[in-house]
């Protein structure tokens, strides 16, 4: 009973830890920009099929078609940003619509070049780590690790990188941060491309637990959606912990109660989450 | 909420009749000029996307209240109609009433916690509320919603598609006319000053949470007039009703026509209903060539088709002389 | 104009009132455009797929095969001495578009037959619309048993509606022999799809195995495309089956087999046909493909004289093996409409149905007589299927004893 | 408690995490009376009026106006009772014009029954005190600074209030600018309303105000006359910082 509960929670986890991963870019674009990317679950699409291109395809190693691929979704969002959402920016509105055509727009895309089949990407490292109650998927674990690494040099550069003080400033107040001097537009933009290349990354760790379809964004949006919004907008550690508690909480409600429901119940805890507070679980009130 | 009178100069009022007969004669004769149940069934679509399209736009375009998640209230409606009159054996009127008033209290459910949310938080919880109806009725409680397969067998009013025709005809120029009026009345000036700024808005002395709600309402009866006729004319009810594509939908008719204008979403719904359809032919290549276009509108027309006609006005005004005031 | 006064008059209404009534005028010259006129040459038949959207990967591979089905009708003759021409309606499975799609097939393309349909949703949305117009629907996919039970119900409103698609039972039948004959088992799970189909398999299931006393042990229901499998997984083990029966035959079906196997549970599952039966998706799945055992309608082994050839041109002209499903059923529910057509050697939809009503029709599959549901029968000498297991990308087919190639092949941590 | 108390603010707090915005703010304002409150950036001015107007909701304390305690309220109805506000950063409403923005609150007072006359015509003869009557078909967004600041107290007046708090009127401002304001805010008073006025100009609210209150990090630090606050040590240190003090008293 107890092992089984070990099991689950371990296996929530380092689930958790992917989940947060593919949250954290959607965070970053909401603090710095305050606009909402629905595209973002299109570029966690670009980065799977990306590393499927260079690993599967070209044949390259697992790592480099990971780093290329998270690049290549870099350069990707840095484009997108500049050509369509600079324009519109100040509209929230239209910036919801536009990333949201624009997902699409890259679905179909994803789909006329690689086809509506789906594809695998073969685990890149085999094997299993025991734990207690049975064992797991080693790819899981060094998943969850390389996601956690991931996350710590996002702390390092937002903390001690021009760049990444850059980030915040502008997020605390796009203004004052513009009458400092700094290149608004110049950190949007790559803030963007960084958003992107985290939904990317995400997907490079996940896709070979998974699987390739042109619609696979969807699902991973929605959940960083609701844990973003749960951890508070904006907020680092809230998003990182709340989307390590949902991965748990989706593991445990999939046992304990029925694995249908474990979609629903994050989004109710979200409604109940926001209903008591309302700017989430650790967003700052206004 | 108290409607004021509306006051027009009778010179006006002939024009613009003129217009509304206008409308009303090709409507009502299209059934006589083709014999194509077909277009007949797309008009019958976008007629209920024009008045899904208005109440959308009542609560987020004149209020400002962003609502990701509008086919909540569509859906609801439409499956409430489709349950109480299939496995209660509701008179379908009663259903209808049913239907309605379960969107009515579902605007009542969502409003009232999404009062003091802003921006993205207000965003995300009207898309969770949408979201978790759907995956109720998807996966759930497929046991009421029959999930994908759906809710078959709901009655018609009237039966055939030109009856159909007409009646949609009238549900749609009653209600976006009735939506129409609340927006440029009184009440609708306080919205739009709500969506313009809260803050400013409460130091007039206005009750925000109040009119907001008003919104909320407002815009979930209509959308569940729009979901109930849906039901009933469609004969069965899917997971299709309240899909994350129906709640985009929304936005993207208001948007194309031109938003916070309770016309321009309407005139959005009713093209862009028979523009997808005309490009049936693309096959595989529909949905890229349609959100190409809505890419390009948001790029390069962000106030919709209604702005062009200002745009036009503007320019007409220019050669006239400004000697119209 | 300042915002209060243009929002005080009513003209902003009747203007926009007035651009609708013109982009009607518009409108229906968009829709009519599509309209020509009706010439005697090619007999178009309307093919109802999903082509975008979540289920686009299922809707193509029919499209494929609907191609090669038409090369096929038109080199041998065509249909009453006409060409055959499809014309696509892409529905995204969805069914007010699969309802569009029907009036525009019938109204705008005059199409002679209907085919195709992916989801259960658009089969059962449609069926009303198909009654009204008098057309014959060959419904080559969805599995939904309300399908038949129309029918059945109502054999003069339903009557041009046949299924070459299986059936939940037909589902059962395939599969029993894994659990029963290959395996020896005792006990079995079920992880199915949450969806009305897959449920009724369950209980259709339920039943039959409890005849043979087999005893199901626990179940549980995803929702489509769910990727997340671990809680189901530790269910799995906790319930101890001898074998598990799994019904996630769309995106769900890949993850749920990689994390089945990292969990190294100590019996075989066999999925009932659905993605783990396409070889392409299984090649890729790499070592966690291995041990995948499988049931499929079809195999590329000699059913009938079709079979083969089929099979080969299928993979010449696409590049990838056919899933024996989708496409197998929607060339077959083509090619036996054609058939019938010129059996009945005349265009009468009466004469059609009955001479699908009585005869028995070759296809790639098997061979079609269609029950009083209009649904294609199962059996030995009409359809069966096979069941297979996957190593190293290559499937061993295991049952049924006429075309078995081998053993079953048991991974070291199976207790079996 | 008693009922000629105009406004009383009791022991009023508000913690933003553990930063104490306002501390235990206590005064009292009379009707008709002009209230400056100073204090450096950062001393919890606008928090103050965040509290007074019920944009905020205090920590702990209490507030009264007429001697009914207001302190749970909402913005609108303490709009309604006669309590209004202009902002330290302008809200105007961008899309409507002039006219539109003070026919808004005019509305409201009608419906409140605070106006008899037609809603327009209230709000243009309030145009006509703030002195832009001239301007009212014009967009908001169009409007000069300076104009957006007279049309947000034109707004604040057509809710017919009795204490108008207006938040730094004058900042941004050029010289000119500020002169012609400073007339409508005295007429303003004038005409029988009692103001209370955030300020960082210190010669404006000098100028006008009758009586002054510093707040220093959220605590009152100084209370009286102009003339008594500007000799006043703390005040100074507050302003100067310890050598400006030492420099400002040799």
């Amino acid at each position: 009973m107890i092992e089984t509960l070990l099991s689950l929670t371990i296996n929530g986890v380092l689930i958790g830890g992917l989940y947060a991963l593919a949250a954290l870019g959607l965070t970053i674009v909401l603090g710095v920009m305050r606009v909402i990317n629905v595209s973002h679950g299109a570029f966690y699409t670009l980065g799977a099929y990306f590393t499927f291109l260079f690993s599967i395809m070209l044949g390259m190693n697992y790592i480099t078609s990971f780093l290329l691929s998270a690049l290549i979704v870099f350069a990707i969002g840095v484009v997108y940003e500049r050509i369509l959402i600079k324009p519109i920016r100040k509209e929230e509105l239209n910036v919801l619509i536009l990333t949201f055509a624009g997902a699409f727009v890259i679905e179909e895309i994803v789909k006329f070049t690689f086809g509506p089949r789906y594809r695998n990407i073969p685990p890149y490292l085999s094997g299993t780590v025991d734990i207690p109650g049975g064992s797991v998927d080693i790819q899981r674990v060094l998943s969850f690790a390389i996601a956690i690494g991931i996350v710590a040099m996002l702390f390092i550069i937002l903390k001690f990188t021009k760049i990444g003080k850059a980030m915040r400033m502008v997020a605390e107040d796009e203004e004052v941060a513009g009458t400092l001097g700094i290149n608004v537009d110049r950190v949007q933009m790559f803030s963007f491309g960084f958003g992107a290349m985290l939904a990317a990354s995400a997907a490079a760790l996940l896709s070979p637990i998974y699987l390739l379809y042109p619609s696979m964004g969807w699902d991973p949006l929605l959940k960083a959606f609701a844990i973003v919004i749960f951890g508070g907008m904006g907020s680092i550690p809230g998003t990182v912990f709340t989307g390590i508690i949902f991965g748990v909480a989706e593991v445990l409600t999939g046992y304990y109660i029925s694995p249908t429901w474990k979609t629903v119940v994050p989004f109710l805890l979200l409604i109940l989450i926001i209903s008591i507070k309302p700017t989430g679980l650790f967003g700052e009130e206004e | 909420m108290r409607m004021e009178k509306t006051k027009v100069s009778a010179g006006i009022l002939e024009k613009k009749y003129a217009a509304l007969i206008a409308f009303g004669i090709i409507a009502a004769i299209i059934p006589l000029i083709t014999p194509s149940i077909y277009i007949i069934h797309v008009l019958i679509l976008a007629h209920i996307f024009v008045i899904y399209a208005a109440s959308w736009d009542i609560l987020t375009g004149y209020t400002g209240q962003l609502n990701l998640g509008h086919a909540m209230f569509f859906g609801l409606s439409a499956y409430v109609v489709a349950i109480t009159n299939t496995m209660l054996n509701l008179p379908l009127l009663l259903s209808t009433i049913a239907g309605v008033f379960s969107a009515f209290l579902l605007s009542l459910l969502v409003g009232v916690p999404c009062l003091r949310l802003r921006g993205p938080y207000l965003a995300i919880t009207t898309f969770s509320f949408s979201w978790i109806l759907f995956l109720l009725a998807s996966s759930a409680m497929i046991w009421l919603s029959g999930g994908e397969e759906g809710v078959r067998g709901v009655k018609t009013f009237v039966v055939g598609s030109v009856p159909n025709y007409y009646l949609s005809l009238v549900l749609m120029i009653l209600s976006v006319y009735l939506l129409y009026r609340i927006a440029s009345s009184e009440t609708g000036l306080i919205l739009k000053a709500i969506k313009e700024d809260e803050d400013a808005a409460m130091a007039c002395g206005i009750d925000t949470t109040r009119y907001k709600l008003l919104a909320f309402i407002l815009s979930g009866i209509f959308a569940g007039i729009a979901g109930a006729f849906y039901a009933q004319y469609m004969r069965i009810v899917t997971v299709d009703v309240v899909t994350l594509e129906l709640s985009a939908s929304a936005i993207t008719f208001s948007l194309i026509g031109g938003i916070g204008t309770i016309v321009g979403p309407a005139i959005g719904a009713y093209m862009l209903t028979i523009l997808f359809e005309g490009f049936s032919w693309l096959a595989d290549y529909r949905i890229l060539i349609y959100n190409l276009i809505i890419v390009a509108f948001v790029l390069f027309l962000p106030g919709g088709l209604i702005s062009l006609k200002e745009k036009v006005n503007k320019k007409r005004k220019m050669v006239i002389g400004n000697d119209r005031k | 104009m300042p915002i209060l006064e243009r929002n005080l008059t009513r003209r902003g209404f009747m203007k926009g009132m007035a651009v609708g009534a013109a982009s009607i005028v518009a409108g229906s010259s968009i829709l009519g455009c599509a309209q020509q006129t009706e010439e005697k040459k090619p007999l178009k038949i309307g093919a109802l797929v999903p082509l975008s959207g979540p289920s686009s990967e299922g809707g193509n591979r029919m499209k494929n095969a609907f191609e090669l089905a038409k090369e096929d009708i038109n080199k041998a003759g065509g249909i009453l001495g006409r060409n055959v021409e499809i014309v696509y309606y892409d529905t995204a499975g969805n069914a007010e578009k699969g309802v569009t799609g029907v009036k525009k097939l019938v109204e705008e393309d005059k199409v002679f037959a209907l085919v195709g349909v992916y989801t259960s949703g658009v089969a059962l949305a449609i069926a009303d619309v198909v009654a009204d117009y008098g057309i014959p629907l060959m419904v080559t996919v969805a599995a939904s048993p309300k399908i038949p039970q129309l029918v059945r119900d109502d054999p003069e409103r339903y009557k041009y509606m046949f299924r070459t698609g299986a059936d939940v039972t037909h589902f059962t039948l395939n599969t029993a022999p894994f659990v029963t004959d290959i395996v020896g088992a005792e006990t079995y799970y079920y992880v199915g799809q949450e969806a009305i189909w897959s449920k009724a398999l369950d209980k259709v299931f339920e039943g039959f195995l409890k005849d043979k006393g087999v005893e199901k042990v626990g179940s549980s229901f995803v929702p489509r495309g769910t990727q997340e499998f671990s809680s189901i997984i530790e269910d799995i083990k906790s319930k101890n089956p001898d074998v598990v029966v799994s019904s996630t035959v769309s995106a769900e079906g890949v993850p749920f087999a990689k994390q089945y196997y990292d969990a190294k549970i100590p019996v075989p599952f066999i999925a009932t046909a659905g993605v783990l039966t396409f070889e392409d998706v299984v090649k890729e799945m790499g070592e966690k493909g291995n041990y995948v055992c499988f049931m499929s309608w079809c195999w590329d082994v000699p059913f009938t004289g079709k079979t083969q050839d089929f099979y080969g041109r299928y993979k010449e002209t696409y590049g990838y093996a056919p899933t024996g499903y989708e496409d197998v059923r929607s060339y077959d529910g083509l090619t036996v409409f054609a058939q019938a057509v010129n059996k009945a050697g005349s265009e009468d939809y009466g004469e059609i149905r009955s001479t699908l009503e009585k005869n028995r029709f070759e296809g790639v599959a098997g061979y079609y007589e269609f029950d009083d549901g209009h649904q294609a029968k199962w059996g030995e000498g009409l359809l069966t299927g096979v069941i297979g297991e996957w190593y190293g990308g290559e499937a061993t087919i295991l049952w049924p004893d006429n075309v078995k190639t081998g053993e079953l092949k048991k991974a070291p941590w199976w207790r079996i | 408690m008693t009922e000629n108390d105009f406004l009383k603010v009791i022991d009023l707090s508000k913690h933003f995490k553990g930063l104490k915005a306002v501390d235990e703010v206590n005064f009292n304002v009379d009707e008709g009376e002009f209230l400056g409150i100073i204090g450096p950036n950062g001393a919890g001015k606008t928090t103050l009026f965040n509290l007074i107007t019920g944009f905020l909701k205090p920590t702990s304390g209490r507030i009264y106006f007429r001697g009914r305690d207001i302190t749970g309220t909402k913005p609108h109805e303490r709009v309604k009772l006669g309590i209004a506000r202009t902002f330290q950063v302008t809200k105007p409403f961008r899309k409507f014009t002039v006219v539109e923005n003070v026919i808004i609150s005019a509305l409201i007072a009608k419906k409140q029954g605070k106006i008899q006359e037609h809603e327009r015509d209230f709000a243009m003869e309030v145009l006509e005190k703030v002195d832009l009557a001239h301007r009212t078909d014009v967009l908001a967004e169009n409007l000069p600074h300076g104009e957006v600041k007279k049309l947000e107290i034109a707004r604040a007046l057509a809710t017919k209030p009795e204490l108008l708090l207006l938040d730094e009127p004058f900042s941004g401002l050029t010289g000119e600018e500020v002169e012609t304001l400073q007339d409508v805010i005295k007429s303003i008073h004038k005409n029988g309303i009692t103001v209370i006025l955030i300020e960082h100009v210190l010669k404006a609210c000098m100028a006008l105000s009758e009586r002054i209150i510093v707040l220093n990090y959220g605590k009152i630090i100084a209370d009286g006359t102009p003339q008594q606050v500007c000799m006043d040590r703390q005040v100074i240190e507050a302003y100067l910082g310890k050598r400006g003090l030492e420099f400002a008293t040799g």
